[in-house]
């Protein structure tokens, strides 16, 4: 996570607005000398609060979900300690795989086709699991498939000189024709792990031992590592670091490598958590993980902004605000269409927010 | 850009290419492409719907603004036109003036949204995705909109006529709007001088919302040409389970962009288009299972897309390997793919 | 400093104490409600039962809820939870767990992605659990026949649903028709009641001596050839009599979808066979053409007016009410009655299609039984609900269903 | 020249937040004259002009244009009622075409009921182009397919058209080769029999040349302005930095020195049309000027020197290794400084301490297992900041608000701090004021000092001169001549062989 400090946010302000020739020359910064206004001080420290703001603003729409999380559900006798609960469990598979994500967003790469390789890589734990009964081979079969699928779209994109957005809308397409080999291959409509199996491993403490263990090697490599400062520079200005020396293949590859191992991660957690997969199973996952990074501060073009914890705070926050509206509106006729409409704009809204302090005279793209 | 021949050629190259290949294989198989009475009509349908979610999903990526929304607006406005025509009466002169109108006009207000909250496009826009699902959901309680009992609400759907009028009049509105007017001269100069063209004082914001409202209203179009031909809306599709269209309007997009270099890019939209309904019609003849079937999509665009990527290797080593000394058709960077990169790497 | 990681830290300690300290406060409240629940007793209490559904478009479904929430949750002290639209086993879990937190004191389950793992869950949280318009598995059945809040299954069984589809292939076989097409919907999505009712269509087709597919006659080997191949194949279809003029299935509506969909039509057969869904899908394309539509779907006012027109010559559906016995056992379970067999199992039930050839009859079963007049209307639900009924006259009840046994 | 006052400015003042940009400056123009304004980058020049062409307002003092009032709100206003402006950047909006970039914003002269009539449009572009001098373009061409040299003369053509009274040139020649510049001079000097042109360049030489009168501008305020008879070199720059320039400018010496070690030897490098079969040696301690005119091939030289050029033969080589990529380029301490430096050589919405860390990573990690703290990374960048006097509150600033020759600093400071032996700079000095050029010039000494390989990329000869050891000129993708450092060498003589 690149942040500011307070002084450096202070000085910052100062300096944008050192920059007289500089500051008119393009029409971007034209907009700060317009906008700033005779009462410099006042507007300075205005931008300033603006930033923090904007820096906060996930972090005060996570806690004012879960105000109202505890207020709603307190007050119409919801049980608290189960609601908790389920608030991990519901979240925690979306967190990993978008902490893992957000390495490939960082260097400012879009994939869309998570989802569907943690279905894949879910089928073929499930498959492995039923083969040999093994806990650990499962756990090794969902890694292994998903970086496998993950490294597949990297290399494409990285030696053919892809977009990577558009490679991975073909692997969207061609992962959930995979799946439905898979299905085909038991005969069935699902594959499905045996019960007793997944009950005895489907418990908190494992799905939050993974959850740690991956989050904090996530962020060890994000925020104190080579790897984390390349992915923003490569977001940042991709030229600027091919011409600095970094292989934007290793660099790419690096990243899907992890979020390959995320999505790995998620898949065994959700074979455990729904033991029966069929070839519509995870396919809202791919989506959600988009809407938890954002929600939770990412910024979705990735750069020197990128933050690994987005994924987390985004991710509470939707389930969150998910289980408040469901409390909300349960029993009501078009209750999920509503939801769905008070969830987009929150959403629009904690965006608004995080983007309020870095505002530029063109539409940003 | 070279000769008429040449341009000729790189315009047709692709669809003939493409009709040839598949009704060579449909041949070798023992089918026929059009087996049936009805199947220019699929083929003219598929065309205007895959055409017009191209030209949706191009106008605003190529200003690097990824748009997940579209699917929404199709099914948004659709449902609102069914269900004021259904309600209201006026049979389907009201259902299609309705849902266009809706149609530019949840396009206007998504665009309102991205210019009024300045945040990124495709940020915005699955927002707007989960607004107008919602929305759609909320008009019907989640119910399907069934056309059943009016049959002549959905009989455009059926009319060969009817489809190729809207092929003919989407595209040259299209290219009137984009290429010929005033507006269309200042969003193609937005496209890749924003800075430029603002400082110029092109008035941006009215331009990305205008272009929104067009976008909107190409989707319109789409909802009411898939209503009449499912026969139903389904208006209970949330949680992004609209997106869907969009990803059938890359390739087209792609291979219109690389028709545009030769001609026009909204004829290579509809050449795409074409192209793609063409491959669709032989999957049919050839009966493949619809998992085969994206698979080879999905490898299509992946196999065109390397090429659009590495045009120049591939021309610097057919050069090579004719050892002549023909100019290089200088790729000027494939604009799709370059605002793709712009708009989501 | 960094402010921002010492911010997410401290949001997350306060966000993290303030759901721990609601979570222990509230546990303690639940205990209780939750025994209550438990001991039931107590008629007067409105009871919350939370409805698990997959599909909440069709007209069917939403027939379904309305007899639910506005007839039955009028006559009998209940309220009803609708779950969204549960695409998957994933969807139906979280489902569950937000039912649980808001202490439903009873499942019905109309969605069958992962029964067992619903089972489960119920049985841990000690809430009952039925299975409305559906069945288990005969293995799933030994396995949760004993779980002591799992209350029973009616609906029809595969063998049910394989009837349906036999008695439409012999309807239109009885109306003399030769030629066919096949609408097998979700059939590559192995949904098992498509494949039952296009195996029973095929087994109908084949009892002429001539028939066969893939070699197979009988519905076991028609079934398992269904399986193996995960779709139909007409070319596989052998016979003097009939003819298999085309095979469509899923609901993809892109241009090769289409284009199938047309050359079925074109091959202009009798009638087009529909695993379900066969009007609202194939309804206007058929639309000016002498093709019949035989379909499994439900009473809806767009069914009768394509049956008044012709479009639609068979029918076999769900009623309205046709989840008022299930109803009645769950709430006799929730207020201390569970039926239960002689063994002490939970019960497993059949009920099947009522069925419409014409319009008149069409009518009729409209007429007979609606949101606002159920055939299963609270007098005839009422002596089941905690009144010391025994299993075996609940079971009695519920297999008389057909048109004939309830409207007479 | 009349000497009639076309346009005052009185008392101007702009601040942008706490920094004042202009104080109480007054600034007068006369009609026929070519006006020139000199100053450092922040000198408050390019601030002045904007605001008298409308593309920002003043916060306090009065303008009068032809003796009436004058406060356009609009670059457009402006040009619309006689006061246009070139601007640096390149204003050209390459996917639409050169007569639409003419008009860009003002299509509605051609519209009627919204359609644009192109025709129309095209023969106006024509005559406003050939008015300048660009005689053999066609109108209907994109201009992204145009080189830089010719957008820049259609943004030209462009204020042209309007025939303003007054036209501003801000810093546009460095984008210009000379045939370029020649048909600007001739435009302003053709403008000058109807207006009066200001003019500002970092380029003193030019400036002096070109101008009628001369003004310096330091810290926002007017120091003083020259007549062409007073036009002094070192009075100049004196104004300008506020003291008279200490020691050289350039080099002191004038003799080619160098080790003996080769640490960079290109050989037989062909690339598409752009390089062919060139061959370059540089050895430790010596720096080796490349120049020529703009598409001459010197800039892909420089990226194929780095490994980033896709070259269809030939080899790089450095110590025994073959450069093929820009990452084996920087493991074997190579350094890149990009011509466009926003572009290529930063990340302008990282941090100051991002850019400068982003080449060392490898290195503040070292010894950690690769684990990169806040306080090694920290001590890593502020060297290189102390170093090179980079102008910020701190280091983790934002690098798109610092100024240009911050800005270059930091890309300086990236590659000092990770300790490149092999530094190719590529029009190192573009848009930067004279101290930050000086300050680059003598870091370029202490890195030859140290036995540091350079290669100097660029498009000003004296900077060429005053540099280099060896001195390359290329020409249409060839070397066409070598030149050794000497007191004597002739500047004419080598812009010969360039063109």
């Amino acid at each position: 996570m690149h942040d500011l400090n307070p002084t450096d946010v202070n000085k910052e302000t100062d300096v944008t607005v050192d920059t007289r020739d500089d500051a008119k020359t393009t029409a971007t910064s034209t907009t700060k000398a317009e906008t700033t206004t005779k009462a410099d001080a006042k507007a300075a420290s205005k931008a300033r609060r603006g930033k923090l703001f904007a820096d906060l603003a996930p972090l005060i729409g996570l806690a004012v979900l879960a105000i109202a999380f505890v207020l709603v559900g307190t007050s119409s006798g919801t049980n608290m300690g189960y609601a908790v609960e389920t608030l991990i469990n519901q979240s925690v598979i979306i967190i990993i795989i978008a902490t893992g994500a957000i390495f490939i967003f960082a260097m400012g790469s879009f994939d869309i086709s998570l989802g569907a390789s943690t279905l894949v890589a879910a089928m073929v734990a499930g498959l492995v699991h039923n083969a040999t009964g093994s806990l650990w081979l499962m756990l090794g079969a969902a890694i292994l498939t998903a970086v496998a699928t993950s490294l597949i779209s990297a290399t494409l994109a990285a030696v053919f000189n892809l977009p990577v957005f558009v490679t991975t809308v073909a692997m969207l397409s061609v992962l959930g024709a995979v799946a439905a080999a898979l299905v085909q291959t038991t005969g069935g409509a699902q594959i499905r792990i045996d019960r007793a199996f997944s009950r005895e491993y489907d418990t908190l403490a494992v799905k939050l031992i993974v959850a740690a263990v991956f989050l904090a090697l996530c962020v060890f490599l994000f925020n104190y590592t080579r790897l984390g400062r390349v992915e923003k520079l490569v977001g940042g200005n991709p030229m600027t670091a091919k011409l600095t020396g970094v292989s934007m293949k290793l660099t790419a590859i690096a990243a899907f490598g992890i979020a390959g191992l995320g999505v790995g991660l998620g898949a065994f957690l959700t074979v455990l958590r729904t033991p029966t997969l069929t070839v519509t199973s995870a396919s809202d996952i791919g989506m959600n993980i988009l809407v938890a990074m954002v929600f939770g501060g990412m910024v979705i073009s990735g750069g020197p902004r990128s933050r690994i914890y987005a994924a987390i705070i985004g991710g509470i926050s939707m389930a969150l605000l998910n289980q408040t509206m469901s409390i909300m509106l349960q029993g009501m006729a078009g209750g999920a269409g509503i939801a769905q409409m008070v969830r987009a704009v929150l959403f629009l809204a904690v965006v608004w927010l995080a983007a309020s302090g870095f505002r530029t005279k063109v539409l940003p793209r | 850009m070279g000769s008429f021949m040449q341009r000729a050629t790189g315009t047709l190259i692709i669809p003939v290419g493409v009709f040839a290949v598949v009704w060579t294989l449909a041949t070798l198989d023992g089918a026929s492409l059009f087996s049936s009475g009805d199947s220019l009509l699929i083929l003219a349908r598929a065309t205007a719907v895959t055409m017009l979610t191209t030209m949706a999903l191009a106008i605003n990526l190529n200003s690097g603004r990824f748009d997940f929304s579209l699917g929404a607006m199709a099914l948004a406005s659709s449902t609102i036109g069914a269900s004021v025509a259904i309600n209201v009466g006026g049979g389907f002169p009201v259902m299609a003036a309705v849902t266009v109108l809706s149609g530019a006009l949840l396009g206007a207000f998504s665009g309102f949204l991205y210019v009024t909250l300045r945040i990124s496009p495709l940020v915005s826009s699955l927002g707007v995705t989960l607004l107008y699902e919602g929305l759609a959901f909320t008009i019907t309680g989640g119910g399907n909109i069934s056309f059943t009992q009016y049959p002549e609400l959905v009989s455009f759907g059926k009319s060969l006529v009817a489809m190729t009028a809207v092929i003919i009049i989407a595209l040259i509105g299209v290219y009137t709007v984009f290429d010929r007017s005033r507006f269309g001269s200042d969003y193609r100069s937005l496209i890749t001088g924003q800075a430029a063209a603002v400082s110029a004082g092109v008035k941006e914001k009215g331009n990305a919302i205008k272009t929104y409202a067009v976008s909107g209203a190409l989707m319109g179009v789409v909802g009411l040409i898939q209503a009449s031909s499912k026969g139903l809306i389904e208006a209970g599709s949330i949680n992004f389970s609209t997106i869907g269209i969009m990803f059938t309007a890359f390739l087209p997009m792609f291979v219109g962009g690389y028709i545009g270099r030769y001609s026009n890019d909204k004829l290579g939209y509809l050449l795409g288009a074409l192209s793609m309904s063409v491959i669709g019609l032989g999957y049919s003849a050839l009966k493949l299972t619809s998992a085969q079937q994206s698979l080879i999509t999905a490898l299509l665009l992946v196999v065109f897309l390397i090429f659009l990527s590495n045009e120049e290797r591939v021309g610097r080593w057919w050069r090579k390997v004719k050892g002549g000394n023909r100019t290089p058709q200088q790729p000027s960077d494939t604009d799709a793919a370059q605002s793709v990169g712009t708009g989501a790497r | 400093m960094r402010i921002t990681r010492n911010a997410v830290a401290g949001t997350a300690a306060t966000v993290g104490m303030t759901l721990a300290l609601a979570a222990c406060s509230s546990s303690a409240g639940t205990e209780a409600s939750g025994s209550a629940a438990a001991d039931g007793g107590d008629a007067v209490e409105t009871v919350k039962m939370c409805a698990l559904v997959s599909d909440v478009t069709s007209s069917e479904a939403l027939a379904f809820r309305d007899y639910y929430t506005d007839y039955i949750a009028s006559e009998f002290p209940v309220e009803f939870v609708y779950s969204d639209e549960l695409t998957d086993a994933e969807a139906e879990k979280t489902a569950m767990e937000g039912f649980i937190a808001n202490n439903c004191q009873a499942v019905i389950s109309f969605a069958s992605a992962d029964r067992p793992t619903q089972l489960d869950m119920a049985e841990d949280a000690g809430i009952y659990y039925a299975v409305a318009t559906g069945a288990l598995s005969a293995e799933e059945y030994e396995t949760f026949k004993d779980y002591e809040y799992y209350v029973g299954a009616i609906g029809p069984d595969a063998m049910t649903e394989f009837q349906a589809g036999y008695d439409m292939a012999q309807y239109f076989i009885g109306e003399g028709d030769t030629s066919f097409g096949i609408f097998g919907g979700g059939i590559p999505y192995y949904l098992e009641m498509h494949i039952n009712r296009a195996a029973g269509m095929l087994t109908a087709l084949a009892e002429d001596g001539t028939t066969s597919y893939g070699g197979a006659t009988e519905m076991g080997d028609i079934l398992g050839k269904i399986y193996a191949d995960g779709t139909i194949k007409i070319q596989d279809f052998e016979s003097d009599v009939y003819e298999l003029t085309g095979y469509l299935e899923t609901w993809d509506f892109d241009a090769a979808w289409q284009a199938s969909m047309a050359e079925m039509i074109a091959a202009d057969p009798d009638a087009i066979l529909a695993v379900g869904t066969g009007n609202a899908i194939l309804g206007s394309a058929v639309d000016g053409t002498d093709i019949q539509i035989g379909d499994i779907d439900a009473y809806t006012e767009d069914n009768l007016v394509a049956m008044e027109n012709g479009t639609l010559g068979f029918l076999a559906g769900k009623f309205t009410s046709i989840n008022g016995p299930i109803f009645a056992a769950t709430l006799s379970a929730v207020q201390g009655e569970p039926y239960r067999t002689e063994d002490g199992s939970a019960f497993a039930l059949s009920q099947g299609y009522w069925t419409a050839t014409s319009a008149e009859e069409f009518q009729e079963i409209v007429d007979a039984d609606n949101v606002e007049s159920p055939v299963y209307d609270v007098d005839t639900l009422s002596p089941f609900v905690a009144t010391g009924a025994t299993y075996d006259e609940f079971a009695d009840f519920v297999g008389k269903y057909t048109f004939a046994d309830l409207v007479g | 020249m009349t000497n009639d006052v076309v346009l005052t400015v009185t008392d101007m003042s702009k601040s942008f937040g706490v920094v004042r940009a202009l104080k109480h400056v007054d600034f007068e123009l006369r009609d026929g004259e070519i006006h020139g304004l000199i100053g450092e980058n922040g000198s408050g020049k390019s601030t002045m002009t904007s605001i008298i062409a409308g593309s920002q307002p003043a916060d306090s003092g009065t303008m009068l244009f032809q003796g009436a009032p004058w406060a356009p709100a609009t670059v457009n206003e402006s040009l619309a009622n006689g006061i246009g402006m070139v601007v640096q950047e390149s204003g050209t909006v390459p996917g639409i075409t050169v007569a639409e970039n003419l008009f860009l914003g003002e299509t509605g002269q051609f519209t009627r009921f919204g359609i644009v009539d192109r025709r129309a449009m095209n023969k106006k572009a024509s005559a406003a182009l050939e008015a300048i001098g660009v005689e053999d373009l066609n109108p209907a061409t994109p201009a992204g397919a145009c080189d830089f040299q010719t957008r820049k003369l259609v943004e030209l053509a462009r204020v042209m058209m309007y025939e303003p009274k007054v036209v501003v040139i801000d810093e546009t020649t460095t984008a210009l080769a000379q045939d370029g510049r020649d048909l600007l001079y001739k435009a302003m000097d053709t403008h000058k029999t109807r207006g009066a042109v200001v003019f500002i360049s970092h380029d003193l030489d030019e400036i002096m040349s070109v101008c009628d009168r001369l003004t310096v501008l330091r810290d926002g305020d007017i120091i003083c302005t020259f007549d062409k008879d007073e036009f002094d070199e070192g009075a100049i720059r004196a104004a300008m930095i506020g003291r008279s320039m200490e020691g050289h400018y350039y080099r002191e010496d004038n003799k080619a020195t160098h080790h003996d070690e080769v640490w960079l030897s290109a050989t037989g490098l062909n690339l598409e049309n752009k390089l062919k079969d060139v061959s370059i040696e540089v050895r430790s301690g010596e720096i080796v000027g490349v120049g020529g005119l703009s598409h001459c091939g010197m800039h892909e030289l420089g990226k194929a020197l780095f490994g980033a050029a896709p070259l269809e033969s030939g080899e790089v080589v450095s110590r025994g290794v073959k450069i093929t990529n820009e990452r084996r380029a920087v493991r074997n301490a190579f350094g890149y400084v990009s011509k466009d430096r926003d572009t290529e050589s930063l990340s302008l919405t990282a941090s100051i301490r991002d850019n400068i860390a982003s080449a060392g990573l490898r290195l503040i990690g070292k010894g950690r297992a690769g684990l990169i703290t806040k306080r090694a990374e920290n001590a890593y960048v502020q060297t290189p900041i102390d170093q090179l006097e980079i102008k910020a509150p701190g280091a983790g600033t934002i690098v798109s608000t610092l100024s240009g020759g911050n800005k270059q600093k930091v890309v300086f400071g990236k590659w000092i701090a990770c300790g490149t032996e092999v530094l190719i700079l590529d029009c190192p000095t573009r848009g930067v004021d004279v101290g930050v050029k000086q300050a680059m010039y003598r870091l370029m000494t202490q890195l030859k000092d140290e036995g540091k390989a350079i290669v100097l990329i660029s498009e000003e000869m004296t900077e060429l001169m005053g540099m280099s050891d060896r001195l390359l000129i290329m020409k249409d993708g060839r070397v066409v001549r070598e030149f050794e450092r000497s007191a004597d060498l002739n500047e004419m003589e080598i812009i010969e062989c360039m063109i």
